[in-house]
C-alpha cells in the first residue's frame, strides 16, 4: 500500500462518519468502526480538582460532570510515540542545576540514551529513549512533578 | 395495628410514610396523577392506582378516588404526608365515616387549629402569650386600620386558612394598609379558597421557632425540642435546624411546656407542631399549630433517635406513648437543607425537567431523603422538592461541616438546584456563629446582588 | 484484497447502519455490528408492583428495573378509541346482579348511552360512549376495581 | 493540625478518609492506578495523583511512587485505610523516615501486634485468655502433630502474617493435619509472601465479638463496645452488627477492659481493634489485634456518635481524647450489610464489571458508604465491596426492618450482588433472635442448598 492509498483512506474518514479503521496486511486483518465516539451513558468523569467553593458573588450553578482528561491530550501522527513517567516524582531535563539538559528537541536519540531524571524518594532514576528517532516536543517544565504514566517526550521514528 | 395502609401523597413524604410503614410490617397503597407514573412512591408500594391526571385537584386532591381506592383495596387506614389533604377537616370526616382511620388529629381538632385566629383565641385563653392583632379575620379594612393604630407599625396581614407563606403581606404604615389588606384576601382566595385574613403586629428580628409534639390517644404528650426554622425566603423555609443555637435549656422547657398545654387544652392526638416567634430577649409568642407531620421532621428525629412518622402510626392504632417526657435526650445537632428544582440566579424561579443524571451523598451523619433518580422527571405540577439533606454531628460544628462536605458531593443534573446556595448560607459567618433571625435570607440575597 | 475493495467496504459502512465491521482473512473470521453504539440511557422504569420478597429457595439476583406499563397495553386500530375510566372504583356492566349487560360486543352504540357503571363511594356513576360506534371488546371483567385512566371498552368508530 | 493528607487506598474508604479531612478542614491528596482514573476518590479529593498500573502491587502498594507522591505534594500525614499498606510496619517506618505522620500505631507496635503469635504471648503475659495453641509460628509437622494432640481436635491453622481468611484450614483428625499445614503455608506464602503458620485450638459454635479502641500519645484509651462479627463465610465477614445481641453489660465491660490492657501493654496509639472468640458459656479469649480501622467500623459509629476517622486523624495530630471511659455512651442499635459484586448463586464468584444503574437507599437511619455510581465499573483488580449499608434504629428490631427495607430498594443492575443474600440472613429465624454463632451462614447456605 503506497501513501496515496493511505491517503485516500484518511479522506474517507474525514469524509464520512466512520470513526476508527485498522488494518493489517499480508495476514488480511481489518476492523471498520462507525458511530459517533463517546456517546455513552451519564458517567461521571473526573477531573483532579476540588469542587469550587462557592462564590461570593452569587454565582449560583449546579455542578456538572466535567469531560474526560485524554492521556497526552491530543492524537500523535502515526510516527510519533510518547515517552511516559514509569515513575512519580519530580521531574528534570539536566544531571544537575545550571547543567546542559540531557537532549534538545530537534536532537536524534538512540534507544537507551538518557532523556531525564525522575527524581523519586530522593533516587535519581534515568530515564531511557526505548527506541531510535528525534526528539520532537519535551512536555514538562524542569523540576516539575510528574506522576504514572505522564507523557515526558514526543519522539519520531526514524 | 394496621394491616395496610394508603399513603394520600406524592414525592419524598409519601416514600417516608411508605418506608415507616414496611418497617412496620404494613401494607401500603399508593395513590398516583398520571404524570407520576414512574415516581419512587408508585415503585416501592405494595398495590399502587393511579387517581387522576396530572393537574392535583384532579387527583392528589381528589377526594372521591381516593376513598373509593382505599376501600376497595380494603386499607385501615390512610396517611396524608404534607400539604394536598393533610389538614382538610373534610377529607378526616369522610375518612371517618368509612371507618378508614386518617392519621392525625380529629377533624374537629384540625378545624380549631387550622383556623389561625381561633387557636390564637384558645392559646390565649390557656395563658400562653400570642402576638397582639385583630381578634379574628378582619371583617373589614377600617376594623384593619384601628388595630393595626392600636399595636403600632409594622403589621402583618395573614391568610386565616393558610400556611407557607401564600397570602401574607407585611405592612410597615397606614397608607400601604388598604392595599395589602386587599391583595392578601385575593392571595388566600386564590391558594386556599378562602378570602379571610387577619393582622397581627410584625415583630423584628424575630426567630421562627417551633416545638415537636406527640400526643397518643389516652392523654399523653410529650414535646421533643425545638427546630429553628428561621431561615425563610418569601416566608418558606429553606433550611433547618435542631436544636436552636440560640434556644437555652430553660426556653427550651418554657417553650416545650406551653405547646403541650396548648395542645392538651384542644385535646389534641398524632404528631403536631406549635409555632412560636421568639424575639431578642428570648420574649415567645405563639403564632400557628400544624396539625400534620411537617417536612422538617427529619432534624428531630437525627437528634432524638425517635421515628416521627412511625409514632404517628403507632398513636392511631391506639399505642400508648412509650416514653416519659424526661426519657427523652437530645444527641448531638442535625440541619436540614431543602434542595429545591429553583434557579438561585433567577430569583429562585422553579425549573422542572428532567434529571440527567443524579447521584446522593452518603457517609457518616448524612441522611437523604428524596423521590428523585438519575432520569426521573421533576414535574412543574407540584412543588420543586428534589430532597432533603440532613446532616447529623456530635456539635454543630460537625453537622455543618458534613452537610457542606454532603452538598458538594450532591450530584444533580439536567436542572438548576439550590444546592449552591445552601453552601452560601452555611459558610456565612453569622449563620456559623448562630447568629440569625427570620432577615437572614433576605439579607444574604441583598449582600450576593452583583452591582 | 486491494484498496479498492476496502473502500467499498468502507463506503458499505457509510449508507448502511451497519457500524462495525472486523475481519480476518484465511482462517475468515467475521464480525459485522449493526445499530447505533451503546446510545442508551439507563433509567428506572416502574410497575406498581412491591420488591419480590426473598424466595427460601436460595434464588438470589439482584433486583432490575421492568419495562414501562403502556395504557392499554397495544396499539389500536386508527379507527378505534379506548373508553377509559374517569373515576377510581368498581366497575360493573350490568345495572344490578343478574341483569344484563348494558352493552355486548358486537353491539352498535350511541353517544350518550351507558356503557357501564363505576361505583365509587357507595355512588353508582354511569359512563356513556362519548362516539358513534361499535363495541369491539370489554377490557375489565364485572366487578373488578378499576383505576384512573384504566381502558374499559374498545370502540370502533362507524 | 494536618493541613494535608494523603489517602493510600481508593474505593469507598478513601471516600470515607476524604469525607473525615473535608469535614475537618484538612485538604486531600488522592493516588489511583490507571483504572481508577474515573473513581469517586479521585474526584473528591483536592488533588489526584496516578501511581501506577492496575495492579496493585504496582500502584496502591507501590512504596516509592506513593511516598514520592507525598513529599512532592506536601502532605503532613498518610491516612492508609484498610488493606493495602494499612498493617506494612516498613511502609510506617518509611513515613517516619520522611518526617510524614503515619495515621495509626508506630511501625514497633504494628510489628509486635501483626505477628500473631508474638501478640498472643503478648496478651497471655497480661493475663487475658488466649486460645491453647502452637507457640508461636510452626516449626515442622512434627511439632503441629504434637501441639494438636495435647490440646484436642480439632484444630485450626494460621498464616502468621495474614488475615481475612487467608491461609486457614480446619483440621477435625490428625490424618488431615500434614496436607493441611502445607496448603496454609502455601495459601500464607502466595497471599503474604510469608509462609510462617501456627496451630490454635478450635472453639466451636464460638461467636466473634471485637473491641474497638482508641488510644491518643498521651497514654489515654477508652473502648467503645463491641461489634459481633460472627457472620462470616470462609471466614470474610459479611453482616456485623454493635452492640453484640448476646453480650451482656458485665460481658462487655471485662471484653472491653481486656483490650484495653492487652493494648496499653504495648503502648498501642490510635484506633485498633482486638478480636475475641466468645463461646458458649460466654468464656473469652483473645484472637488478634487490628491496628487499623476496620471495614465495619461505622456500626461503632452509629451506636456510639463518634466519627473514628476523624478520631483517628485528631489523635495522630497529638490532639487528647475528648471524653473519659464513662462519657462514652451507646444509644441503639446499628447492622452493617457487605454489599459485594458476588454472584450468591455461583459460590459468591466476584463478579466486576459496569453498573448500569445505581441508586442508593435513604431515609431514616441508613447511611451508605460506597464508592459506586451509575455508569462505574467494578474492577477486577480489587476487592468486590461495592458498599457498605449501614442501618440504625432504636432496637435490634427497627434495625433489622430498616436494613430489609433498605436491601429492598437498594438498586445495582448490571452485575449480580450479596443484596437478595442479606435478606435471607436477616428474615432467618434464629438471626432475629439473635441466636447465631460463626457457623451460622455456613449451616444458611446448606439449607439454601437447591434439592
Amino acid at each position: 500500500m503506497n501513501i496515496k492509498e493511505i491517503k485516500e483512506l484518511m479522506q474517507m474518514l474525514v469524509e464520512t462518519d466512520i470513526t476508527e479503521l485498522n488494518l493489517e496486511s499480508d495476514g488480511t486483518k481489518i476492523v471498520i468502526k462507525k458511530g459517533v465516539p463517546g456517546v455513552v451513558q451519564p458517567v461521571v468523569t473526573v477531573t483532579p480538582t476540588a469542587s469550587p467553593a462557592p462564590a461570593a458573588t452569587g454565582n449560583v450553578a449546579p455542578p456538572a460532570p466535567n469531560p474526560p482528561q485524554e492521556k497526552g491530550g491530543r492524537t500523535l501522527a502515526s510516527n510519533q510515540e510518547y515517552v511516559c513517567a514509569e515513575i512519580v516524582g519530580t521531574f528534570y531535563r539536566a544531571p544537575g542545576p545550571g547543567e546542559a539538559p540531557f537532549v534538545q528537541v530537534g536532537e536524534m536519540v538512540e534507544p537507551g540514551k538518557t532523556l531525564c531524571i525522575i527524581e523519586a524518594m530522593k533516587v535519581m532514576n534515568e530515564i531511557e529513549s526505548p527506541l531510535r528517532g528525534k526528539v520532537v516536543e519535551v512536555l514538562v517544565d524542569d523540576a516539575e512533578p510528574v506522576e504514572y504514566g505522564q507523557p515526558l517526550f514526543i519522539i519520531e521514528k526514524i | 395495628m394496621f394491616g395496610k395502609i394508603l399513603v394520600a401523597n406524592r414525592g419524598e413524604i409519601a416514600l417516608r410514610v411508605i418506608r415507616a410503614c414496611k418497617e412496620l410490617g404494613i401494607e401500603t397503597v399508593a395513590i398516583y396523577s398520571e404524570a407520576d407514573q414512574n415516581a419512587l412512591h408508585v415503585r416501592y408500594a405494595d398495590e399502587a392506582v393511579c387517581v387522576g391526571p396530572a393537574a392535583p385537584g384532579k387527583s392528589y386532591l381528589n377526594i372521591i378516588n381516593i376513598i373509593s381506592t382505599a376501600t376497595i383495596a380494603g386499607v385501615d387506614a390512610i396517611h396524608p404526608g404534607y400539604g394536598f389533604l393533610a389538614e382538610n377537616p373534610r377529607f378526616v370526616e369522610i375518612c371517618e365515616t368509612h371507618n378508614i382511620k386518617f392519621i392525625g388529629p380529629s377533624a374537629q381538632v384540625m378545624e380549631k387549629m387550622g383556623d389561625k385566629s381561633r387557636a390564637k383565641r384558645i392559646m390565649r385563653e390557656q395563658g400562653i402569650p400570642v402576638i397582639p392583632g385583630s381578634d379574628g379575620p378582619l371583617t373589614s379594612v377600617e376594623e384593619a386600620e384601628e388595630v393595626a393604630a392600636a399595636i403600632g407599625y409594622p403589621v402583618i396581614i395573614k391568610a386565616s386558612a393558610g400556611g407557607g407563606g401564600r397570602g401574607m403581606r407585611v405592612v410597615s404604615s397606614p397608607a400601604e394598609l388598604k392595599q395589602a389588606v386587599q391583595t392578601a384576601q385575593m392571595e388566600a382566595e386564590a391558594a386556599f379558597g378562602e378570602p379571610a385574613v387577619y393582622l397581627e403586629k410584625y415583630l423584628e428580628e424575630p426567630r421562627h421557632i417551633e416545638i415537636q409534639v406527640l400526643f397518643d390517644e389516652h392523654g399523653n404528650g410529650v414535646y421533643l425540642g425545638e427546630r429553628d426554622c428561621s431561615l425563610q425566603r418569601r416566608h418558606q423555609k429553606i433550611l433547618e435546624e435542631a436544636p436552636s443555637p440560640r434556644v437555652t435549656p430553660e426556653l427550651r422547657k418554657a417553650l416545650g411546656e406551653a405547646a403541650i398545654k396548648g395542645a392538651r387544652a384542644v385535646g389534641y392526638t398524632n404528631a403536631g407542631t406549635v409555632e412560636f416567634l421568639v424575639d431578642k430577649d428570648d420574649r415567645f409568642y405563639f403564632m400557628e399549630m400544624n396539625t400534620r407531620i411537617q417536612v422538617e421532621h427529619p432534624v428531630t428525629e437525627m437528634i432524638t433517635g425517635i421515628d416521627l412518622v412511625k409514632q404517628q402510626i403507632l398513636i392511631a392504632a391506639g399505642e400508648k406513648l412509650p416514653w416519659r417526657q424526661e426519657e427523652i435526650t437530645l444527641r448531638g445537632h442535625a440541619l436540614e437543607c431543602r434542595i429545591n428544582a429553583e434557579d438561585p440566579e433567577k430569583n429562585f424561579l422553579p425549573h422542572p425537567g428532567p434529571i440527567d443524571f443524579y447521584h446522593a451523598p452518603g457517609g457518616p451523619g448524612i441522611r437523604v431523603d428524596s423521590a428523585a433518580y438519575s432520569g426521573c422527571v421533576i414535574s412543574p405540577y407540584y412543588d420543586s422538592l428534589v430532597g432533603k439533606l440532613i446532616a447529623w454531628g456530635e456539635t454543630r460544628e460537625e453537622a455543618i461541616a458534613r452537610m457542606i462536605r454532603a452538598l458538594e458531593e450532591y450530584e444533580i443534573v439536567g436542572i438548576p438546584s439550590t444546592i449552591l446556595f445552601h453552601l452560601e448560607i452555611l459558610y456565612h459567618p453569622d449563620f456559623l456563629k448562630g447568629e440569625f433571625t427570620t432577615d437572614f435570607i433576605n439579607n444574604l440575597l441583598n449582600e450576593l446582588q452583583p452591582e
